[in-house]
């Protein structure tokens, strides 16, 4: 294939928020993704180059980065699916602190997925039986939507809410409220209206739609919070009625 | 240069955010007096690291339905082959039960049900009975996401991007004083003291050329253990997962996962030539066991001597394109992210080194030969004995995780103060780990390429004494070389070469110990098959293997197996049981 | 850096976003006029012919028109936010809101230029 | 830099506005084909309770959804939070509410019966 003599020009972010793009050129391959590429920048051409992956099959999302200023998980994205006239730009996650080139500090981000009380509260403990669940039943279905993130921030990135607003507790971390406020499991399932309703909570999303638009398990954060939306209107009628 | 060590303290050390570590963790903090500081170290992000995460199949439990504990523990003693530490699979069977239903009440995880609202189980190769619970095919994130919403919401101490690089005893060598750690966000070196010390690193057997575990796990755990004296179990018990993609060697993708389901579903194994070769090896075709399906492709892989082709290919496309991308849609967007058409075309498949079986010598509370230091998860030697059944893995990290918080928990009530390090070995651990700072700076990645070809090429799915022999050559070719090879030293904040040094160096050191044990081992079993020896030998006479580290270098000696629980020729089941519950197929 | 971001969803945001900013700025200038009527109604009078020159003609459509899409917007907003409705539904929904009022900003644009 | 209870203003108040909204722009519609004159529109208005009431929410409705608006922009846009930013709200809210019942007053006081 010919393609081993082909390059490409791939930008990426060195240092901290303070930091430039610096290019390099890499060898293009048939079977390539965004994260061998910068890969192949550390292991063959910049030993110094930081950035963060793990499962390389998109399950853990540690690899997120922003790639032509789009944010998407890059072990599962072909290199051949973002390169515009054989160049591409690679930098950190957006709204997040840089650690360091193309790692950033997700602390944040995971601060407020406790914050909007996306843990789950026991109902049950280990001695007692497992409770049937209707697979089928509404709640089970309306929890189930958002269950699959794998909190890679992707939506986190792209929300200009977030970008924005400092507080906001941003798409999936409420995504993840709106679950336990569906799981019947959930022992505190009130207690997550409140933990929603403060000055960084789900009132603040415009629904612009990025972090739906953008998650690449293709949940949807964006009708999670209206659903938390809706609950907390309505609560707030009933609290007064 | 010398570089000066933060001292650090705390009185219970997890090292490691798998199932094990945060287990282990959230148990340590039930069972300890109050006031108890925990402390949990990680090479990477909390829960977004490790094998567990990748979970795909699912969690073995017995939960009723005709199913028992003593047919789990029946069907994991005949998958390890006799070989299991009989009382750790009865305890994983046994404990199972409580931790499945501890993740659904207290944990918070969803798994699949059938439409009654009862767990879903399905069986995997190698089971008698419907016994793993799943959450479709993602019950890793699931597990792994809600254990590690619980420890970020506890008052735990996190120490994120923290890689142990050195277990560090007393003076007298009788118990663990602490682990020397690099933070790696600064490349500073910090010393961390502790009561108790869990090791839950995961093993993963990513020193073949074709893997499937996440990239930060590169058997740092057994290297230290090894290194710290400990004696080490099994340790040429490598499983290889039959369908590993493959993707070219420049991909990070080549070696991970195309799920068993596939061929459970029909999938059709091929070579170059089209021909359906599997049946050529085993009656069972593509649904035989990993082991034998792994061997089957390598073989094939062998004749065909192509140096363009190196795979076979796996052939979904008579089920129906359609139906395969619905019934298998990860999978079918998995492949098209990296460019393969699984649904309608080929894709190109290695066995790939999947688990490791061996590990630590611990007793069934965790506990280790020095005091002070637990052993939990995939780090772990004995459940499993030559082969892990699908579905035992993440039983076994979360069962033993568990306990191990449980007895830390316990054991550090009667443990008065820190104890104190021996300086000398603290040091001579740094100087390691900084070695490569005062060499010429060269290209670390061509040396870890050179190690995973030769240990799958010579340590591999088939192996023979001269190829054993072969690759150890090759190991300490490649170890060597690596003393020599250098890191720049002038920014060593998230320095991943200088990482990548030390993932190597771990690799180096526990390959060696993969291969003399599995020279040691003049039979076939389970993961472990010997060309020159394919034959199971005594089953009555079983043996395992033991290595260790002496003066001269790494000793492997066998040890006799004790069929504590069962005889073999004899089973637990009452007498009349069926011998499988699973309908055939 | 900025994401390239132009996807329906955030475009009808940024929509909304900037009309009602747009209205905020000319209802301050609306009632400044209004309150006119109060001691100089002869100014008010002067204003609306004078409103009734091409230009600002089209700049008074411009603002039925912002509010129409503000309006619509709003609607679409809430609809989505507060009723159980599935996805498709919403969509169709603010897309009929949204083009009645086109309709009526269109049809007010007609009468006025009689 | 929105919580439940503004939130809840928010839309409340365009919840108001929505039908108003509505309401002015027939109006509007149905008196521009007799030619707008101040003469006309205050002839209408001046001395109905229904108007008074009429503009009269509208222009708090309006005061009170506008001034929610901007403080959401001006923070996610210029940063400014805390004490000023409530302050920048009240702001907002008091000199759209003076201008508007200004306005009111001028459209709806004075002769004419209900
Ligand atoms: C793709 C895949 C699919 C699998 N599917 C199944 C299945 O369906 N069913 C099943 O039962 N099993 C399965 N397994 C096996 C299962 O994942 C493992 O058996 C089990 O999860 C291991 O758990 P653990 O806690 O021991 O280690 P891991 O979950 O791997 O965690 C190890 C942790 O230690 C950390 N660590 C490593 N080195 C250091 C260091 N030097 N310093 C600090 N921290 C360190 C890692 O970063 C990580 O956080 C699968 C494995 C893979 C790879
Ligand atoms: C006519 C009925 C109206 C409706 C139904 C309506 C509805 C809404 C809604 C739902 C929002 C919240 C948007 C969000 O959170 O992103 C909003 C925001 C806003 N509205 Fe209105 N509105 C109306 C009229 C007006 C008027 C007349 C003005 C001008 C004075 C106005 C100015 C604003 C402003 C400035 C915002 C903030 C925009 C933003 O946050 O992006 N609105 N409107
Ligand atoms: S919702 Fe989607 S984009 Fe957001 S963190 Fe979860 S998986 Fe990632
Ligand atoms: S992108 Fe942001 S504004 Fe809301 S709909 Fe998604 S969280
Ligand atoms: S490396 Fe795990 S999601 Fe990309």
């Amino acid at each position: 294939m010919s393609a081993q003599a082909e390059k490409l020009d791939v930008s990426v972010w060195r240092g901290d928020s303070d930091g430039a793009y610096q290019t390099f050129q890499v060898p293009a391959y048939e079977s390539q993704t965004i994260l061998d590429v910068v890969s192949w920048i550390q292991q063959y051409a910049d030993p110094t180059l930081t950035y963060r992956f793990a499962c390389r099959v998109g399950m853990c999302g540690s690899c997120a980065m922003m790639v032509n200023g789009r944010p998407r998980w890059t072990c599962r994205t072909h290199i051949k699916t973002v390169v515009k006239d054989g160049a591409v730009q690679i930098g950190p996650l957006r709204n997040l602190p840089v650690i360091k080139d193309l790692a950033a500090d997700m602390d944040p981000f995971f601060d407020k997925w406790v914050a909007a009380g996306g843990v789950h509260a026991p109902s049950g403990s280990r001695y007692d039986p497992i409770e049937p669940v209707d697979p089928a039943g509404p709640e089970r279905t309306e929890a189930s939507a958002g269950i699959e993130c794998i909190n890679c921030s992707v939506c986190y990135a792209a929300c200009d809410t977030v970008a924005g607003n400092a507080d906001y507790l941003g798409p999936a971390a409420l995504q993840r409220a709106w679950t336990l406020y569906n799981d019947a499991k959930h022992d505190a399932r009130e207690s997550i209206l409140d933990a929603v309703s403060g000055t960084g909570g789900c009132h603040n999303c415009h629904s612009m739609g990025s972090c739906t638009v953008y998650c690449p398990n293709e949940l949807d954060p964006m009708s999670a919070i209206a659903g938390l939306k809706r609950e907390t209107a309505k609560n707030f009628f009933r609290k007064r009625g | 240069m010398t570089q000066a060590i933060d001292r650090h303290e705390t009185d219970i050390l997890i090292l490691g955010t798998g199932g094990a570590g945060l287990f282990a963790a959230l148990h340590a903090q039930q069972s300890a007096p109050p006031g108890t500081k925990i402390t949990i170290a990680v090479k990477g992000l909390i829960g977004k690291c490790g094998c567990t995460r990748m979970v795909q199949g699912g969690y073995n439990v017995a939960l009723g339905g005709g199913d028992t504990v003593e047919r789990h523990f029946m069907d994991t003693i005949h998958g390890g082959k006799w070989l299991p530490d009989q009382d750790m699979a009865w305890r994983l069977c046994e404990q199972a039960v409580v931790r499945i239903t501890e993740l659904e009440n207290e944990i918070g995880c969803f798994f699949d049900r059938n439409p009654d609202g009862s767990l879903h189980q399905k069986a995997f190769a190698g089971q008698t009975a419907d016994r793993t619970v799943h959450k479709g095919d993602l019950t890793g994130i699931e597990i792994i996401n809600r254990l590690m919403e619980q420890v970020l919401s506890r008052p735990l101490e996190k120490l994120q991007e923290h890689r142990a690089v050195g277990l560090i005893p007393t003076a007298d060598g009788s118990a663990l004083a602490g682990v020397l750690m690099i933070d790696m966000r600064t490349g500073r070196f910090r010393f961390v003291r502790a009561k108790t010390v869990l090791m839950a690193t995961g093993g993963g057997p990513t020193m073949y050329k074709y893997h499937t575990p996440s990239g930060d796990k590169t058997m740092d755990g057994l290297a230290m253990a090894l290194r710290a004296g400990l004696p080490l179990r099994d340790m040429e018990m490598v499983q290889f997962h039959p369908t590993g993609l493959l993707a070219g060697d420049h991909s990070r993708m080549t070696g991970t996962v195309l799920e068993e389901g596939l061929r459970g579903a029909g999938g059709q194994l091929l070579n170059a030539a089209g021909h359906r070769f599997m049946y050529d090896y085993d009656g069972l075709g593509e649904r035989a066991t990993r082991d034998v399906v792994s061997r089957g492709i390598y073989a094939e892989m062998r004749k065909n001597n192509d140096p363009e082709q190196k795979g076979m290919f796996i052939s979904m496309a008579h089920l129906g394109p359609e139906n395969v991308r619905q019934k298998f849609s990860g999978m079918v967007k998995r492949c098209a992210d990296s460019g393969f058409d699984l649904a309608g075309g080929l894709v190109e498949v290695v066995p790939t080194a999947h688990y490791f079986m061996g590990g630590v010598v611990v007793d069934v509370d965790t506990r280790t030969a020095l005091e002070g230091l637990y052993v939990a998860g995939e780090d772990a030697g004995g459940a499993h004995g030559s082969n892990r059944l699908g579905g035992n893995g993440v039983a076994n990290s979360t069962v033993y995780g568990g306990i191990a918080g449980d007895v830390m928990g316990a054991d550090i009530r009667h443990m008065g103060a820190l104890r104190e390090p021996d300086e000398t070995v603290l040091s001579a651990e740094v100087d390691r780990a900084m070695r490569p700072l005062k060499q010429k700076p060269a290209l670390v990645q061509p040396l870890r390429n050179q190690l995973q070809e030769a240990m799958w090429e010579d340590v591999g799915v088939m192996r023979t004494a001269s190829g054993l022999t072969r690759g150890l050559g090759r190991i300490r070719e490649v170890g060597a070389e690596l003393l020599q090879t250098g890191v720049a030293s002038d920014n060593l904040a998230f320095n991943l070469t200088w990482h990548d040094w030390l993932n190597l160096a771990s690799l180096c050191e526990v390959s060696e110990v993969i291969t003399k044990a599995a020279l040691q081992r003049e039979n076939s079993r389970g993961a472990h098959f010997r060309e020159d020896f394919p034959g199971e030998g005594s089953i009555e006479e079983s043996y395992f293997t033991v290595a260790r580290c002496s003066e001269t270098g790494v000793d492997v000696t066998r040890e006799d197996v004790q069929f504590t629980v069962v005889k073999p020729g004899e089973t637990i089941l009452p007498e009349g049981e069926p011998e499988t519950l699973v309908a055939a197929q | 850096m900025r994401p390239s971001r132009a996807h329906p969803l955030w475009l009808a945001f940024v929509l909304h976003r900037v009309s009602g900013v747009a209205l905020a700025l000319f209802l301050p200038v609306h009632f400044w006029v209004l309150s006119y009527a109060l001691t100089q109604p002869e100014k008010l009078d002067r204003f609306l012919s004078f409103a009734d020159q091409p230009l600002v003609k089209i700049a008074e459509f411009g603002l039925v028109f912002l509010l129409a899409v503000h309006l619509a917007g709003g609607l679409r907003l809430m609809a989505m936010e507060w009723l159980p409705w599935s996805g498709p539904q919403k969509s169709l929904a603010a897309g009929a809101v949204g083009a009645a009022l086109l309709l009526s900003g269109a049809f007010f644009l007609q009468v006025i230029s009689v | 830099m929105l919580d439940l209870r503004l939130y809840m203003a928010q839309r409340i108040s365009a919840l108001i506005m929505a039908p108003l909204t509505l309401g002015h722009i027939a109006v509007m519609i149905w008196a521009v084909q007799g030619g707008l004159s101040a003469g006309e529109i205050l002839g209408r208005t001046q001395g109905s309770v229904f108007w008074f009431l009429f503009y009269g929410t509208f222009v708090a409705a309006v005061s009170v959804h506008a001034a929610i608006g901007l403080r959401v922009i001006v923070y996610e846009h210029v940063g400014i939070s805390g004490k000023t930013l409530t302050a920048l709200t009240w702001a907002v809210f008091a000199v759209l509410i003076a201008m508007g019942a200004r306005a009111v007053w001028a459209v709806t006081a004075g002769a004419g019966g209900a």
